[in-house]
């Protein structure tokens, strides 16, 4: 047989390589709200950072805040937080922060 | 803000490796599938080899065609060949001398039915590894058809609410003391909102799977399949646990032992109530699951209490 | 070419007495073919076994249809109708059965050979088991292969007391055979 | 180089499957028992309890998981074995395809058994034909020596780094399984020394811990079809391999068997006769007494049913007048043999002569001496000009 095309896999099998190609979805795009901290009412405890599903709260050493690559908006954090210092706040209200996110 | 002002949780003491995911894979948002997964890879380490199968974590574990979406090995199978698949490894494994952690990761549907049989078998022949069932009681990958894990009263598609019926007859298999009775050197059961009780287990499982085999069932709301909102499935673990409709315990060769005791038992509607799938259930009905939950956890707390008579 | 059919019951060891007649062939350089036919293996259900032995390489690979030989374990089967169907002329039997034989049961019998094989398997094995008995019969009777070579086959599947045991069988088989020839 | 003489054993076709895996060293063996296979891991349970085999025996609770087990175990970098029959082979038929698609070097022992019912404890090659399109190497033997050698050839190629393809040993049940021949047993040694070439190739991919490697992605799209691209042409060059290969055990061992088919006094013939299996043998003393007569018949005899054997039998069977082909199983929705079905598509490469279907041998049925002789007048009769019936059931047509 006449092999017309590059293989995409160096593979004989089905093979992925985390070397070669670790995928990574653009999670923060799914959000319809977004977690705000207050930072003045956050005491540190890291029960945010611990149940998020994505394990996506960066630990900013004195407060959480989430990074929003990734986060989905599932709102977890805020119902977990102790002190209520967690709002989930519509997307909208950050449009016009436009590609910054 | 100048002073700290809180300690972190010890837990976070006990993750030893990064995540190994990478930052965005493809769980439902708010499903606690994905902080179990990730907890997981932090506390037992990217030696650990995956072995699973068509699911809800398949698109995430088993990676898309040549890419993949976390840094641990792993062997993706079909559902009925899960913990035989793990079996074939932790052999040649161990027939070359490598100390390796395998990790069994499926949902109760594999776990419990079509994939019963083999798991079963790895139990009776105590396999050195380790098998976690999520146990989101139902087929949620499918689209939310009823298991064998699946509670009586819950609304599914295969179990619909109508005229002529109302959600599932039947009780839930207890998976996890079934595999208790195998004897095996450790069986335990684990939900997120109870995160340092799931990690002291996974650590133990990881000693323990030296002795043989390890059995690890993880209770897993499913936003989705089960009509919570996305942000309730760690209060949703919580009151399984409160109400004791899904009671943590752990059992060494047999020996019960409760890891978390609640003195109050809150009702199961404290639990229901959060929940849609159990929304139309009647008074009546809701009394029957309460029964369900009494007796399934006296029995439970009398194997707790059960010594083995000494021999004469 | 030589043909040999077994007649017995599962338990009897009429596969057993197959495989060890042909290891005791190979001994003596013949080439040997050597299979049952059963499909659920029950003690007491009525078992065939066929063995062919040659001077070179068997290549068929079918039932046996005119045995020269027919080797009948259980003396109950001599009742069955199709025991004799096929057997060749100038054809032997190897029979165990505590009584002698009164008459020639087939035509094409030339050379029969009985022997109590399940009482000398009793006194010496200490159970019903009389296919090594019936296989020094066989040697005795048919002439086809010598009494050590059987012997030495029955070390394939015996050791120490109960080698010891069989061996005498076999050896009393060999001398106790009433051969009779029409 | 020829090796030693091996030692003569009288052993039955299971247990010279177990002789020839044990010999190969797997690390790994599992197997459920199913008649009339069990035989084969109870000899492998014995060689272990023995000390003579030296691998991880896992007493499995189905036969599903025997093939994950296995091939799992081969996908961590191991030799594995399993043997089944029947209903065992459909019962690991998900796992089978798996193992396939994933190209893990298993080596199976199937004793070719019918599978209507449960009852049918009968030898057929309908197992074997119900996984034709697996993805594995089916092979098809004749004998209990063939058996033992072609076990250790079967890992020879399945490891082969070129290839990685699970391979199956088909033999007739009952026939062969419980068939007690004498069979020569290679030395262990010599046996390391022919599969010594496995241990020079580049290594496999394999599973090892810490290594950020995943074995079977899903696969979709374009990257799916190279997967079944490179399968396929696994398939195509493993049947030169099986030749190289047969070949080579040959200058080893002093037997071989002639690769994809073995030829049979076809170089003169005019009409061939194709079969496989034990009743290729009586065939081939059948054409010894045609030729006797003075009737110009040859033999080949199939020994790979996947990858069918195309360009060889083209080879062997062009300029012939006929060819008959015995089946003994049958292709259902074409009504006719399997083998035979496979045969015609070869006939614009051929020729276009007559070619006659046999289904012959189901369920323990004799392929008897007189079965094959009718064969052979009813082909030669149609390579006489006469017309002929495309398809006979031979114990049931006249």
């Amino acid at each position: 047989m006449v092999i017309r095309r590059k293989f995409s896999s160096k593979y004989e099998a089905g093979w992925s390589d985390a070397d070669e190609l670790l995928l990574c979805l653009d999670t923060g795009s799914w959000r319809t709200k977004r977690p705000v901290v207050d930072k003045e009412e956050c005491n540190y405890c890291g029960l945010c950072a611990l149940y998020c599903p994505p394990q996506c709260m960066l630990n900013l050493e004195d407060y959480f805040a989430p990074n929003l690559d990734f986060c989905k908006g599932c709102g977890i954090c805020a119902k977990e937080c102790p002190r209520g210092a967690i709002a989930m706040v519509p997307e909208g209200e950050f449009a016009d922060e436009g590609a910054k996110r | 803000m100048t002073q700290k002002k809180k300690k972190l949780p010890r837990v976070f003491e006990y993750f030893r490796d990064e995540d190994q995911f990478a930052g965005g894979v493809a769980f439902c948002a708010g499903c606690p599938l994905e902080l179990t997964l990730r907890i997981l890879s932090k506390v037992l380490g990217r030696e650990t080899i995956i072995v699973g199968t068509p699911s809800c974590s398949a698109p995430v574990l088993y990676g898309q065609n040549i890419g993949t979406w976390h840094r641990l090995p792993y062997y993706s199978c079909l559902m009925t060949g899960v913990a035989s698949s793990a079996t074939g490894l932790v052999r040649y494994y161990r027939k070359i001398g490598k100390d390796v952690t395998v990790v069994c990761f499926t949902g109760d549907g594999c776990a419990a039915d079509v994939g019963f049989q083999p798991l079963s078998g790895a139990a009776e022949r105590n396999e050195n590894f380790i098998y976690i069932c999520y146990d989101n009681e139902g087929y949620m990958n499918t689209g939310v058809q009823r298991s064998s894990t699946t509670p009586f009263g819950a609304s599914t598609t295969t179990t619909p609410v109508g005229v002529a019926r109302r959600g599932k007859e039947m009780s839930a298999k207890n998976l996890p003391l079934i595999m208790a009775m195998h004897r095996v050197p450790y069986v335990a059961t684990a939900t997120m909102s109870h995160l340092e009780d799931f990690i002291k287990k996974l650590l133990k499982a990881k000693e323990k799977k030296y002795e043989g085999f390890v059995y690890i069932h993880v209770f897993s709301p499913c936003p989705v399949g089960w009509g919570i909102e996305s942000d309730s499935a760690i209060q949703v673990c919580r009151m399984a646990v409160r109400t004791n409709y899904f009671p943590l315990w752990e059992a060494e060769r047999g020996r019960f032992h409760l890891t978390h005791t609640v003195a109050t038992p809150r009702p199961v509607t404290e639990y229901t109530k959060l929940i849609r799938k159990f929304r139309h259930l009647s008074e009546e009905e809701l009394a029957r699951l309460q029964e369900e939950v009494n007796s399934n956890f006296a029995f439970l707390h009398h194997l707790a209490e059960f010594e083995t008579p000494k021999a004469c | 070419m030589k043909e040999i059919r077994f007649h017995g019951r599962g338990g009897q060891g009429a596969v057993l007495a197959a495989r060890m007649l042909a290891i005791a062939f190979v001994a003596e350089g013949k080439c040997v073919a050597s299979f049952p036919m059963y499909g659920f293996e029950r003690r007491g259900a009525p078992v065939v076994a066929f063995t062919r032995l040659d001077d070179k390489p068997i290549q068929e690979k079918t039932q046996i249809y005119n045995p020269d030989c027919l080797v009948v374990i259980d003396p109950g089967l001599m009742n069955l109708p199709t025991l004799f169907s096929g057997l060749k002329p100038e054809g032997i039997l190897l029979l165990n059965s505590p009584r002698p034989l009164k008459n020639q049961p087939s035509d094409n019998l030339k050379l029969a050979g009985v022997v109590n094989a399940t009482q000398i398997a009793v006194e010496e094995v200490g159970r019903d088991v009389p296919n090594t008995c019936l296989l020094g019969a066989l040697a005795a009777t048919t002439g086809w292969v010598g009494l050590k070579s059987i012997l030495s086959s029955l070390e394939e599947y015996f050791s120490g007391d109960l080698l010891q045991r069989n061996i005498r069988s076999t050896e009393r088989g060999f001398r106790e055979v009433k051969v009779l020839r029409w | 180089m020829k090796v030693r003489k091996g030692e003569i054993k009288v052993i039955t076709g299971n247990a010279a499957a177990a002789y020839g895996a044990m010999l190969c060293r797997p690390d790994v063996v599992a197997s459920y028992p199913v008649t009339p296979q069990t035989e084969v891991g109870e000899q492998l349970s014995r060689f272990h309890a023995d000390g003579i085999l030296d691998a991880e025996m896992v007493e499995v609770e189905g036969e599903s998981s025997s093939m994950n087990i296995t091939a799992a175990a081969t996908l961590a970098g191991g030799r594995a074995f399993t043997a089944t029959s029947s209903w065992g082979l459909m019962f690991m038929y998900d796992a089978m395809l798996q193992a396939a698609g994933f190209r893990a070097p298993v080596v199976m022992a199937n004793a070719n058994r019918e599978t209507p019912g449960i009852l049918a404890v009968s030898c057929g090659q309908q197992d074997m034909v119900s996984t034709r399109d697996s993805g594995w190497v089916l092979i098809v033997v004749e004998n209990c020596q063939e058996i033992l050698d072609s076990v250790i050839m079967a890992f020879r190629l399945a490891e082969d780094i070129e290839i990685q393809l699970p391979v199956m040993v088909n033999y007739d049940g009952f026939y062969l399984s419980y068939l007690a021949e004498a069979v020569e047993i290679p030395a262990r040694e010599d046996v390391d020394q022919f599969l010594a070439p496995l241990k020079l190739q580049p290594e496999r991919t394999k599973l090892v811990p810490g290594k950020p490697l995943g074995c079977g992605t899903h696969g979709i799209l374009v990257e799916f079809m190279e997967l079944r691209y490179k399968h396929c042409a696994a398939l195509e060059r493993a049947k030169q391999k099986l030749d190289e290969i047969d070949k080579e055990f040959g200058e080893f061992f002093g037997r071989s068997y002639g690769g994809q088919i073995e030829e049979y006094r076809t170089e003169d013939a005019e009409i061939v006769v194709l079969a496989s299996g034990s009743a290729a043998g009586t065939a081939r003393m059948v054409i010894d007494t045609k030729r006797a007569e003075g009737l110009k018949v040859g033999l080949i005899k199939l020994r790979v049913f996947r990858p069918f054997p195309r360009e060889r039998l083209t080879q062997a069977l062009k300029g012939k007048k006929a060819v008959g082909v015995i089946d003994r199983s049958v292709c259902f929705g074409w009504n006719c043999g399997p083998i035979y079905m496979e045969l015609r598509a070869l006939s614009p490469d051929i020729g276009f002569v007559p070619m006659m279907s046999f289904i012959d041998g189901l369920a323990n049925m004799d392929i008897s001496i007189p079965h094959i002789e009718r064969v052979i007048d009813e082909v030669y009769a149609a390579s006489q000009g006469k017309s002929y019936q495309e398809v006979t059931w031979i114990p049931l047509e006249e």
